[in-house]
């Protein structure tokens, strides 16, 4: 029967995002053909952006439980308890395709939906990220999109009054035609205050609060679940201005009514706007509602019902409350000059009912349009070209430089250098919390009033997932929990933004699988579930698709907030450790990128269980208060990491590191790999050298590989043998990495 | 002592200004935009924010809320009146300080260190201080560079009214590095009567070693001192 | 009757003005070799009610001393002013 | 000879232009209840050399298409175009 049914036109069905397959489904299962309206909303609703059909069997795949998880996947944001009855809440997510088009807007209501998500939780926002990707700064436009979106986020953070104290940014050719914003925010609230969005209690009004609503972003979340076409520049309505004025009104009023028992439940408007809001809300309650746009405020004139239902019109929250208290909730918006409006009821039909005034102009089961998205299972292949790529030995090609220069090359690349172009126009400390303020490895925020603290980054890196999609996403997870290690935190959790191409390439589904096998395997060994994420694919422009990027998102807890460590060089005359395996790795990494300009041969290993030993142990070495700092080797690797000590400390550094000293026999890159190879699982941290018997015991007894690589001072930054630059010629390269690149 | 601290849409640093000053053992007391009672403050303080977004102008909007009614009546009648950031912006919208704050030199916001030598310890709030102390206190704003015709400036000079001027971490002359590019590198100034203090640094971000620096804790300890010794003559 | 009025508001010459420095440079470097100079102001669009052009005319000069403008940095100019639909 | 432009960069009607919301609710505050909306954008003033009022204006739209304004969101006209002294 289905195949016969009378399909609309390829351009109709283009509108919504829906195949004629799946056009035949909606008719199937509604027993009749949908209308304009409801043809719209499931369209909405099944797009990937809505209805994850193509990522979410992937995900069922991740660690989502333990025993200090209060809220995992599934709702606004995820929340962890982080003790004192404080619970941490947060989210991660991308507003790539927007940001592609108009940088600051897109980049600036990237950052309010992000909010919306933490406070409609109730929790206060005290901290947000920015994870970003772009092409190489050379090209006018790269500088064009950095720059916009810098000041975007920027723009909304600093004007609402919530820190950016982290984040991160690469460039690479892969991001040219498709960059990456994601951003992530954290909030912080007491259990009992948590709110969830799910409806309850037919009868119940629903309040749309907040914004008028007008034509913006009108299939913004269809838009943001196909490539990028020259058509895109049709779509350009699709942008939208944020006003972080208004959102820091809802903000506060929102936050002044958690934990109120009148408020049932509260849910923000985002992606397909009142369509997904309304009809989440209710089927997470297994309620059904019922609502009148009509009653919904408007910007402009002559709005149809399906451009109020699929309006993405920022700044805008649904509330369900406890009937007859909504006059008072209304004046608690009141006081902050909001307007509120009830446009609804909660029914127990478990239908999404929408009305003009009089007439029902959209009438579909929720169930349909939630539960029964349609599935994509596309093929999945390994990209025939790998094992060609993978099987090249970094450490064979001829280093073009000298250890001296190349480090002051990766000292000034702006992958690796200075990144305070950027986060000196974030305000990093509105909130009076930020103890670690960005520059560092991850950011830590004091908790008012108890002992504690929260630690917390972004970190993935888009050249090794192009090598090898699994490991990557380990890393990823790996490199996030040693930022937050570095500062003496124990991870707790992860949010994860999965950045990818076109999903129907099998390649790139190959990609995606493989990446979330590599996040869940690493969340497993570092016992850090996942409680909230994003999937942002299609990521391609004119068929190129962008290196597979999770990003990944991570939290933490410090005990005691005078136990902290910073990630600079603290006194002279310390010693200096290397924790963690010695080796030569080349592949993929930025030193391969900067002397020969390919990302080839194997990424770096990654042994999860040796992870978490090192892991452990630096956290419990800080837990002793033995370390005077403690930095990750990241990009760059060892001799980075030592330069980066040192000019954060403004202290010299000379150290030695044997296996440079006797190349004779190796392959021609291997002093390079041993001082800028992108090996895992390793730290470099100092201490009093007082301290040393101490540390060196706690290390065995671990059975954690170290060794004592230097002491500090002076005003040069040597290893013997490899290279020895002055401080302040280090500190002048790495300061002008961006310096000049606008941002 | 009881600080008040005002609240207009878009405000943020009044719970940092509630937290710093309740740290050196005071009450702090929220003035909501919409009310004309000042609770019977001894201080009020216009903080750090986005009042009303900063659409127009900064502090163009909140200087018609009707608890700055009250606050200039108070500041009038010789009342302590702190303006902070956008406090400092709202005062010079509302006439109660010269000048006007405009956009950055660099066209940037700027959320870094910056270094204040102390002009006059002849106010309230530098009272405690030594004239020539250089002082940390962290700046964050899009829009402070202070501007005013050159007869205002010298006025200001002549009167002793500038309290703060950017300065190297040394003492010496910013140049370059100032934040916004403010004339005279002035960073604060306070009223004729000297109880109105308009500055652009955030003190209330600088009172716990925790955060980098205590200085601003200087200022709140001043105000307090000054306001036991006039309780005490009253 | 409904007005259209659009007001520019300025900065005045003695204040100097970095945005404007960064458009001329900005233009020259496309190869606008000929532009002097750039200045860059507000212009606010207002649609009010009013019987008579005189009348909106005084509205908004007195809109402008209020609010719309800073006397200590700025000055302002009508650039037009319309009747529009009769009030509906 | 010296041109004076003044060329005003706006929102497209469509968007959303939160900084007139809040220009419309101050002067309805103030009293100024006649006020039906407003609009904040941006006026650039240029002055150039060109040799007519057609090189000059068209100079200023090519200026506009390239730099000036936002095609994303913004549209422009040209509020005035006076030629000046002839170029000393
Ligand atoms: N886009 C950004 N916004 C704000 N802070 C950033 C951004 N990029 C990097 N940072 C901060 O700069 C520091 C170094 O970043 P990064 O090199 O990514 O550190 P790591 O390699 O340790 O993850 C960190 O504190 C990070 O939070
Ligand atoms: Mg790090």
């Amino acid at each position: 029967m289905t195949d016969t049914v009378q399909v609309p036109s390829e351009k109709a069905l283009q509108e919504v995002a829906l195949t004629g397959d799946e056009y035949r489904l909606a008719v199937q299962i509604l027993g009749r053909h949908p209308n304009h309206v409801e043809l719209g909303i499931i369209g909405a609703l099944w797009s990937e952006h809505c209805g994850y059909k193509t990522s979410k069997p992937l995900l069922k795949r991740l660690p989502t439980t333990g025993p200090r998880v209060l809220q995992g996947p599934g709702e606004n944001a995820g929340a962890v308890d982080i003790g004192e009855g404080l619970a941490a809440v947060f989210k991660i997510e991308s507003h790539n395709h927007p940001s592609a088009i108009e940088p600051y807007q897109g980049a600036a209501t990237g950052v309010g939906g992000i909010l919306r998500d933490v406070f409609t939780m109730g929790a206060r926002p005290v901290a947000l990220l920015d994870s970003l990707r772009f092409g190489p700064l050379d090209e006018a436009r790269q500088r064009y999109l950095f720059d916009g979106v810098v000041a975007g986020i920027g723009g909304y953070g600093n004007c609402i009054g919530v820190p950016t104290v982290g984040g991160e940014v690469y460039f690479d050719e892969s991001y040219r035609h498709n960059p990456l914003v994601n951003a992530m925010c954290l909030g912080i609230i007491r259990h009992e205050a948590l709110t969830r969005a799910v409806a309850a209690g037919p009868g119940n009004p629903v309040l749309l609060v907040g914004a008028d609503t007008g034509r913006d972003g009108i299939h913004g979340a269809t838009f943001a679940s196909v490539e990028l076409d020259e058509q895109s520049e049709e779509r350009r309505p699709a942008v939208q201005v944020g006003n972080p004025f208004l959102e820091k009104c809802l903000m506060e009023a929102c936050l002044e009514l958690a934990g109120d028992p009148r408020i049932v439940a509260m849910q923000d408007l985002g992606a397909a706007g009142l369509t997904s809001s309304t009809a989440e809300l209710a089927w997470r309650g297994g309620c059904g509602i019922d609502l009148d746009v009509s009653k919904a405020p408007r910007r402009e004139s002559g709005m149809t019902p399906y451009e109020v239902m699929l309006s993405e019109s920022q700044e805008r929250m649904l509330l369900v409350v406890e009937r007859g208290h909504e006059q008072a909730i209304q004046e608690a918006f009141a006081k902050w000059d909001l307007r509120s409006d009830v446009i609804g009821t909660i029914t127990d039909t478990e239908h999404l009912v929408v009305r003009d005034g009089g007439d029902v102009v959209c009438d579909l089961p929720l169930r349909m349009v939630i539960d029964d998205v349609p599935m994509r299972h596309p093929e999945a292949r390994r990209p025939a070209e790998l094992d060609a790529i993978l099987a090249r030995d970094p450490l064979a090609a001829t280093p073009p430089f000298d250890a001296a220069t190349a480090l002051l090359r990766l000292l000034g690349s702006p992958n690796i250098g200075s990144r305070r172009p950027i986060f000196r126009r974030y305000d990093h400390q509105v909130g009076d919390d930020t103890v670690l303020a960005p520059g560092g490895d991850a950011a830590l925020l004091r908790i008012k009033g108890t002992s504690l603290a929260v630690a917390v980054t972004t970190d993935g890196n888009g050249r090794y997932g192009r090598l090898d999609p699994r490991r990557g996403a380990e890393i990823a997870v790996a490199e996030a929990a040693r930022n937050v290690v570095a500062t003496g935190a124990e991870p707790l959790a992860v949010t994860n933004c999965l950045n990818f191409g076109n999903p129907e390439k099998p390649e790139v589904f190959w990609q995606l699988s493989e990446a979330i096998d590599g996040i869940a395997a690493a969340c497993e060994a570092l016992q850090t579930p996942v409680v909230s994420g994003n999937v942002s694919l299609y990521n391609d422009t004119t068929g190129i698709s962008i290196d597979p990027t999770p990003v990944i998102g991570m939290v933490g807890r410090l005990e005691d907030v005078e136990r902290r460590v910073g990630a600079g060089f603290a006194a002279d005359g310390d010693a200096v450790f290397l924790i963690g395996p010695v080796a030569a790795e080349l592949g993929g990494s930025e030193y391969q990128r900067i002397a020969h300009g390919v990302a080839e041969g194997p990424p770096p290993a990654l042994d999860l269980a040796l992870e978490r030993r090192v892991q452990d142990a630096v956290r419990e070495a800080a837990r002793q208060g033995l370390l005077r700092s403690a930095h990750d080797c990241a990009e760059g690797g060892l001799a980075v990491a030592l330069a980066e000590s040192a000019i954060l400390g403004g202290r010299g550094v000379r150290a030695a590191v044997r296996e440079t000293e006797h190349p004779a026999g190796r392959p021609p890159s291997w002093v390079a790999g041993i001082l800028f190879g992108e090996t895992q699982s390793r730290f470099l941290v100092s201490l009093e050298m007082e301290l040393k018997v101490e540390f060196r015991a706690l290390l065995d007894q671990r059975e954690v590989s170290y060794r004592e690589i230097g002491v500090i001072g002076g005003d040069r930054i040597t290893v013997e043998g490899a290279f020895d630059v002055p401080l302040d010629e280090a500190s002048a390269a790495f300061d002008a990495a961006l310096l000049d690149s606008h941002a | 002592m009881r600080f008040g601290i005002a609240v207009f849409p878009g405000t943020w640093s009044d719970r940092d200004c509630a937290h710093a000053v309740k740290l050196d053992g005071h009450e702090a007391v929220e003035l909501w935009h919409k009310d004309r009672d000042l609770h019977g403050v001894d201080c009020v303080i216009l903080p750090g924010g986005f009042s009303y977004g900063d659409y127009l102008r900064t502090g163009a909007v909140a200087r018609f809320a009707p608890l700055m009614d009250s606050v200039q009546e108070f500041a009038a009648g010789g009342g302590l009146v702190w303006g902070i950031c956008n406090g400092f912006q709202v005062l010079c919208e509302a006439h109660m300080l010269p000048g006007a704050l405009v956009r950055n030199g660099s066209l940037q916001f700027r959320c870094e260190p910056s270094w204040l030598r102390v002009e006059s310890t002849d106010t309230a709030y530098t009272g405690a201080l030594r004239s020539g102390q250089v002082l940390q206190i962290p700046v964050s704003h899009g829009e402070g560079r202070f501007v005013a015709d050159a007869a205002t400036l010298d006025l200001l000079e002549e009167q002793r009214r500038v309290v703060f001027r950017y300065v190297a971490p040394d003492g010496g002359a910013v140049g370059e590095a100032s934040p916004n590019g403010s004339l005279r590198d002035i960073a604060g100034i306070v009223s004729e009567g000297r109880n109105v203090l308009g500055m652009m640094p955030h003190p209330e971000r600088a009172c716990e070693q925790l955060l980098g620096s205590a200085d601003g804790m200087e200022l709140i300890r001043s105000v307090a001192a000054s306001l036991s010794r006039t309780a005490s003559f009253a | 009757m409904i007005y259209a009025v659009e007001v520019a508001v300025t900065l005045k010459p003695v204040v100097n003005d970095p945005q404007g420095l960064v458009v001329r440079d900005g233009l020259r470097q496309l190869g606008f070799s000929q532009v002097r100079s750039a200045r860059v102001g507000k212009v606010i669009a207002l649609e009010l009610e009013a019987s008579s052009d005189g009348e909106a005319r005084a509205a908004v000069v007195e809109m402008c001393e209020k609010l719309l403008r800073n006397p200590v940095i700025e000055d302002f100019h009508i650039e037009s002013l319309v009747a529009g639909a009769e009030v509906g």
